[in-house]
């Protein structure tokens, strides 16, 4: 019966590690974004 | 209306976005549907029972983190061979991608072994091997973060992502005889054929993953340092030139 | 394009020195280099012929010794290109280094090795044989030939840029780096620095000499390039009058599109 | 640039840093002296049994070796960056692989003093037969501290010049020292308890591929790391 809790625990550690990278790495990209939008206005500042 | 620049990176990036997210979707997709199929094929075995079900993301996330070292490698030399800052972009992704799946690899270990062994942690020599490359590629991680001037940060890194892959081997070599001699238990081989088709689908399937974590963060930290390069050419300007 | 820089395209890079591929001591097109996010250089383009010497001016933080570092390689541009008497500066920078000596703002010598030791090193480093004689000659050079035993840590600052002046008198170098030579020298220091310029330039050789002080540099001077914040803002050619005076000649003193960033 | 020259300057890269060493002398007596009061340490810790001590001595000797000879790499670039001597350095011409051969020697030598007051010390006080495996010990302390020293002097080129450099060191450089420490304290330990399976040879092997591979390594990737 424990067997199931420990294999719960595996497929929620799993979830949380993969899910969490995947928001990280959007965050990545709303920073890249967020950077790019600056560089254009910069350059329109010009 | 900008100069042109030297860098590669100067040009608008191809906002790969849509194939990336397809990508996305199709990793989700692949695992949910390889862990699910793993699920129900499986038999509880032998030896390990209902438990061998924590093996189908353990042994494919350990597999990628090798696939993403070797990643690592080539990306580097192929850095300090043409300098192409892409190369050092994609040597970054991949590390980070590694480091989780090392990281997942660990944790799926201990739980594994907490009701098998009645321990969380046995120096098994994959095990062990893997817990090594995670603090090796994590000071990757912490170096780039220390360093802040990007040509050397490339280099750095590539020198420390190249001399870490060549350890690989050794690393396991050394623990595997060091085991021998200590005795200490090892995770039991299964030939069940279902067992076998359950690790290579989700094998391929955590593959699909890999790409898109690397293609995702590749593609982001591209834009980041283009939108940089532009930033740092606005910032170019003025004097007399003779 | 706003840089009257004629045919020297815009940071080509690899496409090396654009059409400066000559016998001159230096060129330059547009150099531009960045720590972190501070730009220290920001599109340096400039040219410098065998047999002159270039001093460099500008307030602390202008770039001057960035400009000296790139030179030597020791600093790779984060953009634009350069080529020291046909050299380029990042493809072959390994030759660059054979034909640059630099004197740096800090002498670059070990406190615990004496003089003679740190001379005899340097000597060992450039592959050549270091005997008494050499070695005593140079410190002779400098006028510090009874210090030769005294150990570097123990000296005063214009003593250990002596030595290190020592040092780019054995290296010899094509191109001669000095930054702030006159800083912590006297009457006598300045003179033998200018000395050994002056000989450099009746070798064909050629100098850049970052410095406050003009005055003490005009002696020796063909062309001034006056810098502020990364970019350079005018530039001065002709033979400098003897007495400290302004050289004459201003070609150029066009300041333009300064601080945007 | 002919072999013999290079050979000329890393031997006077080596020179130069230890005859500063020895000039100062401050910097070696702080790191012994450490070393010394490691291996106090370890013997208050592991508690007065001799036997649980001599069979922990192998492990706690190697620790020893890398905590106080972790010291020696930054300090040897150190000497470099306080008066700019590294720009004055990096201009000479020539390969930058001397520079990486001569600080690897001089850091070498010092490591091996620090050994040659640490392990007889670590004998006497652990109870240590050490004059039997006199030869075979000799050599394991040779080979282990070479990997050591060839990856420590590698990385602190790198770590000694930025803002973490106390903690980045040792964080790079002892995971991937792994295999030096099992194997250095394997073979150790099978000569100090007589060898009787003859392990020690094949854990010299391992260590003299880990030299080799590092070594080579490192002076391949070093130019892209002391260059600016």
């Amino acid at each position: 019966m424990s067997d199931w809790l420990y294999i719960g625990l595996a497929y929620g550690v799993t979830l949380i590690a993969l899910l969490g990278y995947t928001l990280y790495l959007r965050a990545c990209a709303r920073r890249a974004e967020a950077l790019w939008a600056e560089a254009d206005r910069r350059e329109v500042g010009r | 209306m900008t100069a042109s620049t030297s860098s590669a990176l100067s040009q608008a990036p191809t906002r790969g976005g849509g194939r990336v997210r397809i990508l996305g979707w199709l990793a989700l997709l692949a695992v949910v549907g390889g862990q699910g199929v793993a699920f129900l094929i499986s038999r509880p075995d032998r030896d390990m029972g209902h438990l061998q079900k924590i093996m189908y993301v353990h042994v494919p996330a350990a597999w990628c983190a090798m696939v993403a070292f070797l990643v690592v490698f080539v990306a580097s030399v192929l850095y300090l061979w043409r300098r192409d800052e892409r190369h050092d972009l994609l040597a970054a992704a991949a590390v980070e991608a590694g480091v989780v799946m090392t990281g997942l690899t660990l944790l799926l270990g201990m739980i594994w072994a907490k009701p098998t062994w009645g321990v969380w942690w046995t120096w098994d020599p994959r095990l062990t091997t893997t817990a090594i490359l995670f603090v090796i590629y994590a000071g990757y991680l912490a170096l780039r973060s220390f360093t802040d001037d990007a040509e050397r940060r490339a280099r750095w890194s590539a020198a420390v992502g190249i001399l870490g892959f060549l350890n690989v081997p050794i690393v396991y070599f050394s623990v595997r005889w060091w085991r021998t001699i200590h005795q200490v238990q090892s995770s039991p081989a299964t030939v069940d054929p279902a067992y076998v088709l359950g690790l290579r689908l989700n094998a391929v399937a955590f593959l699909v993953l890999f790409v898109y974590f690397v293609a995702r963060r590749y593609e982001s930290s591209k834009l980041e340092r283009a939108a940089e390069t532009r930033i740092e050419a606005a910032a170019l300007t003025g004097g007399i030139h003779v | 394009m706003r840089h009257p820089s004629g045919s020297h395209s815009h940071g080509t890079g690899a496409a090396g020195a654009g059409g400066g591929r000559d016998d001159a001591a230096v060129v330059l097109d547009g150099v531009a280099r960045r720590y972190g996010r501070r730009w220290a250089l920001r599109g340096v383009s400039l040219r410098l012929e065998p047999g002159e010497v270039a001093a460099l001016v500008g307030h602390n933080g202008s770039g001057k010794t960035t400009l000296l570092r790139i030179l030597a390689t020791t600093l790779r541009p984060t953009r634009g290109s350069g080529s020291v008497f046909g050299l380029d500066l990042v493809r072959d920078a390994a030759a660059v280094r054979g034909v640059v000596g630099m004197l740096g703002h800090s002498p670059g010598l070990y406190g615990d090795l004496t003089a003679g030791e740190n001379l005899v090193f340097a000597l060992r480093m450039m592959g050549r044989k270091a005997t008494d004689a050499v070695v005593a000659d140079a410190l002779e050079q400098v006028g510090l030939a009874r210090e030769a035993d005294g150990l570097v840590r123990t000296f005063s600052a214009g003593m250990q840029r002596r030595v290190a002046l020592a040092r780019l008198l054995l290296r010899r170098p094509r191109l001669a780096l000095l930054d702030e030579p006159y800083a912590s020298f006297d009457a006598d220091g300045v003179e033998r620095v200018n000395a050994y310029l002056a000989g450099l330039k009746a070798e064909g050789f050629a100098a850049v000499v970052a410095t406050h002080d003009l005055p003490k540099a005009s002696a020796v001077v063909d062309r001034v390039w006056r810098i502020d914040a990364g970019v350079l803002t005018e530039v001065e050619v002709g033979a400098a009058p003897v007495g400290g005076g302004r050289p004459r000649d201003i070609v150029a003193a066009n300041v333009e599109g300064r601080g945007s960033g | 640039m002919s072999m013999r020259t290079e050979a000329g300057r890393i031997a006077a890269v080596a020179w130069k840093d230890l005859m500063t060493e020895w000039r100062t002398k401050a910097n070696f007596n702080a790191v012994v002296f450490l070393a010394v009061l490691t291996l106090l340490l370890f013997g208050f810790a592991l508690g007065p049994d001799t036997n649980a001590l001599r069979a922990a001595a192998a492990g706690v000797i190697w620790l020893t070796i890398l905590f106080s000879g972790v010291l020696a790499f930054n300090r040897s670039y150190q000497l470099e960056l306080e008066h700019g001597a590294l720009e004055a350095l990096l201009l000479y011409p020539g390969s930058h692989k001397s520079l990486y051969l001569g600080k690897l020697l001089a850091n070498l030598a010092f490591v091996l003093m620090v050994e040659l007051v640490t392990v007889p010390l670590a004998a006497v006080l652990y109870d240590l037969p050490l004059l039997g495996p006199l030869g075979g010990l000799a050599l394991v302390l040779f080979l282990g501290t070479v990997g050591f020293v060839a990856l420590g002097t590698f990385y602190a080129a790198m770590a000694s010049r930025i803002r973490a450099r106390e903690v980045l060191l040792p964080l790079l450089l002892f995971p991937m020292l792994v295999p030096v420490i099992v194997a250095a304290v394997e073979a150790t330990s099978a000569l100090l308890s007589g060898d009787a399976m003859g392990d020690a040879g094949s854990w010299m092997r391992l260590l003299f591929v880990f030299d080799v591979v590092f070594v080579t390594a490192s002076v391949l990737a070093f130019e892209h790391v002391i260059g600016e």
